[in-house]
């Protein structure tokens, strides 16, 4: 009986529960400390007060300077800003973008946005294991380049670029372009490093760090010729205007302060976990194949499976009965009819793409969760076995 | 935001109650192709122009499997000529209304019986 | 003793404080209830069914259907939308746009940037009073406008224009014009009526109803031709990607029933109010002048007072130093220079304008915050009148 | 972001201790416009080339209020000459820094003061 109380929540690649130390700090700030922080009385300083302190948190873990960030209201929105923001901006000096084939929508439809404006825009391939190839970026930029775009851990496979030599080659090969990631799946499960890794621009969002849904924020590089996208007020030094979430943004700092303080082991918890679960279903049942890289080089938390002849959603509706939830890939599209572009780009066939599913865990997640999703898989994919025609 | 599986729908993809393959089937039909995400194999047993059993095996989504099992309950007790007039749209609303970006899964379900009336029709 | 603890938080056209019952609805979708919308499992099926209920919620309070709302990040995202996506979607038809003087920097900053982008607006005067003359719109809008944009209650001076009458020239007098109104201020404290008053698209959002900060939306009429501005996973049927803020929505919601529920009792309580505070002002103070309309044309909620002699900012310094919060106009200008173009549209002097304050209140401002504002306003105007060279 | 008040300016602001007007000053000078924002007059008590008693009546935000305060502290007791060399930005940094946008205001102060400089020499 109790066995059956047993959830494992897999989808923390799709969004994550809220850290309850996140939430304790946002508290005041809803029905007490609720004033707006461009204001200049008391209500206002307070307000203020604690958007700055956040300010300074979330640099801190990037190593970042305060300045460099503004908040945002999500992911989605910090890639708007930084390639429509950029691309604005500079176009007297370019109108070329680089990117790769498997950008999260936010960064890839925005591209294809600005291709219908006049831009023009690469997209790099990927190799069988999602990574960009360094010569390819090589060849694609020059000085007419104005940014180059390339998510940091992908969101489906879980593959960590290796920023730093993209970064540079980057800024080596072009005099006019910037190095911008979408690093909102890395974001505190692996190094991200502002300095070090040479970076102009960095989007990051709240929840997928266990901080609340609405909240992102945007790292830019000092100096940075960047338009604002979202006109109003003049907030945020003018590049992001609108009333500052001042909740929303403590509990992000807070989650992220968090996340950053218990890095490496948080890392080791859910590598130990995800290799458990990666191994135990290539083992347990038979025609598995892992997509995505193995090991350091692949996001700590994120795990992709091919179950040969059963489709991912069939699969993630029976696993929903065993209270196990997972998606087949990212949840913006769960009910698209396309296979993944991501799955296709390293190499399986529309069916092996439409027979994957993503498992992604937390800090939060437990042996006992991955261990329940262990018993309870081979029966369920051998039932869908049993019901496919393949 | 209207692109919402209903109880029906989820219940059937949960608890089918369909599945399989009839050995010495009378008909058989195939639709779907795995690439596209659906593949779809239908099998009958007709007795004197009826259908006494429909049996199915569905790769697919939920309203894939959910359209299959609704189909061959349908399907069972009518005569050919009654199982020839089913659209995707009746099962469809069986179902509860498929989200439109489903409604395929429904015609596939057709094509396939439409497939196995043929060949039962060839014997 | 106890005196001193009175506090007066008449910045409410800035930002309100949370609805304790929009909190408590709020609460179980950061930490329980705490999946992605999108995802089709059960934690997904949780955060959709709060999102719809709440679209629906949000609707009945305008006369809308649910499929004509979107969720935005807040008033100026939805602004932006508003303008930019319709004269993207729809510039094949014309180039014009038409909106007023007295815009929200949401509104006139997009406006200008539509300006740049090679489109045409024409900026409406207002009368004294603050109130678009029909006559004037009539002669600006012709079949190649596409757009009119006029705010409902104005931020600043609390005019509430006649949209009916408004909405119904633009139609007239253009068979390509859809009609958008910013009804950030004026939402649940006056009517709003989709229906009613023939409009196309509505900006509201949740941090001046007492809902949190980071919410808004946009009513867009069915078969309204937009673009999407913000790009990505095709969200809110494409309008509108990025994770929805399931917790921020619902507590948005939560907020605006309340509202509309007591709309009446908290229009009579806050109409009351206004007026005693007024008139107390000006008849224990010379030299004072209410800017803006009186009575039922005016925002229940908003004071704006000209205060000869002194300055706005020292002003709200000093009754910040009483525990009263005003400021001096919107919050996000507070530290500009510029004195309010509002305020000088109705035909104040520079001087006039920077020696104006404004009183903004909420259905939880009491009695005794207006009769201590009343007891201190004298003496703060006094010592800032002896401080004056004027 | 950085447009910030210090602890000192807004401490000023609220208790300027050299309000006023001084009788029989032996010098005043005004500056500023009260379409900008700002107007500050400052009047002073001289003896013997220095400066006894320094007061000011400001029209302005925050900014310009604990400016004036703050110059009429520096001017008491010294010499005109020390005082004309009083800069915007002496001003600024006994605040602990005006915002940006604020600088204007310190400057004003010391235009004022040399208004009322030359209104002393002419006299
Ligand atoms: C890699 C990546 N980029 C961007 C986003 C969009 O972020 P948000 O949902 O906060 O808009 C997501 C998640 O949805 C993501 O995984
Ligand atoms: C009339 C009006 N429009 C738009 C806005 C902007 O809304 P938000 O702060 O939610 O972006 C505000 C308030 O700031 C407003 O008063």
């Amino acid at each position: 009986m109790t066995e059956k109380k047993v959830e494992a929540y897999l989808d923390n690649g799709a969004t994550t529960k809220v850290d309850p130390d996140a939430l304790k700090e946002m508290k005041p700030y809803f029905t007490e400390k609720y004033g707006n922080s461009e204001s200049l009385h008391k209500k206002g300083k307070e307000a203020k007060k604690a958007v700055e302190k956040s300010r300074r948190t979330i640099a801190d873990t990037i190593n970042a300077d305060k300045k460099e960030i503004i908040f945002t209201s999500g992911g989605t929105e910090s890639d708007n800003l930084a390639l429509k923001g950029t691309a604005y901006k500079n176009k007297q000096k370019g109108k070329h973008i680089v990117t790769t084939k498997i950008e999260h929508d936010a960064v890839l439809q925005s591209a294809k946005w600005l291709e219908e404006q006049g831009f023009e825009v690469t997209y790099l391939s990927v190799d069988e294991e999602g990574f960009v190839d360094s010569e390819e970026l090589k060849q694609a930029v020059n000085d007419r380049t104005i940014l180059v775009s390339i998510i940091h851990g992908n969101n489906e496979i879980g593959t960590i670029q290796d920023l730093k030599t993209l970064a540079e080659i980057t800024h080596d090969y072009s005099n006019n372009a910037y190095f911008h990631t979408d690093a909102c799946q890395s974001y505190t499960k692996t190094e991200l490093d502002v300095e070090k890794q040479n970076l102009d621009l960095v989007t990051i969002n709240g929840h997928k760090i266990h901080g609340p849904k609405g909240t992102g924020a945007l790292y830019i590089k000092e100096n940075t010729e960047i338009d604002t996208w979202q006109h109003g007020g003049g907030h945020e030094n003018g590049l992001r205007s609108g009333t500052l979430n001042v909740h929303g943004i403590v509990g992000f700092a807070e989650a992220a302060k968090k996340n950053h303080k218990n890095k490496q082991k948080n890392i080791q918890k859910m590598t130990q976990l995800r290799d458990k679960l990666i191994q135990g279903t290539l083992k347990k049942i038979d025609k598995t194949k892992l997509n995505g890289p193995e090991g350091e080089k692949r996001l700590p938390n994120n795990i992709n499976i091919c179950f040969n002849n059963i489709e991912g959603e069939a699969l993630s509706g029976y696993l929903n009965r065993k209270n196990i939830y997972a998606s087949t890939g990212s949840a913006c599209s769960s009910l698209e009819l396309e296979p993944s572009q991501v799955l296709k780009e390293i190499g399986l066939t529309d069916q092996e793409a439409n027979s994957s599913l993503r498992m992604t865990l937390s800090k939060f997640t437990t042996q006992e969760e991955i261990e329940h999703t262990l018993k309870e898989l081979p029966g369920v994919v051998n039932r869908l076995r049993e019901m496919s025609p393949l | 935001m209207d692109e919402e599986y209903s109880e029906e729908t989820i219940e059937r993809f949960q608890d089918p109650e369909y599945t399989g393959e009839i050995k010495e089937a009378d008909a058989t039909g195939k639709a779907g192709n795995p690439s596209c995400g659906d593949v779809l194999q239908i099998s009958l047993k007709i007795e004197n122009g009826v259908i006494k059993k429909a049996r199915f095996k569905t790769y697919g989504c939920m309203a894939a499997i959910a359209s299959s099992d609704e189909l061959c309950e349908m399907l069972e007790g009518k005569t050919i000529e009654e199982a020839e007039e089913i659209t995707g749209e009746d099962i469809s609303q069986e179902l509860g209304e498929l989200p439109p970006v489903k409604h395929h899964c429904s015609i596939l379900g057709t094509e396939a019986l439409q497939n196995a009336l043929e060949n039962y029709r060839k014997k």
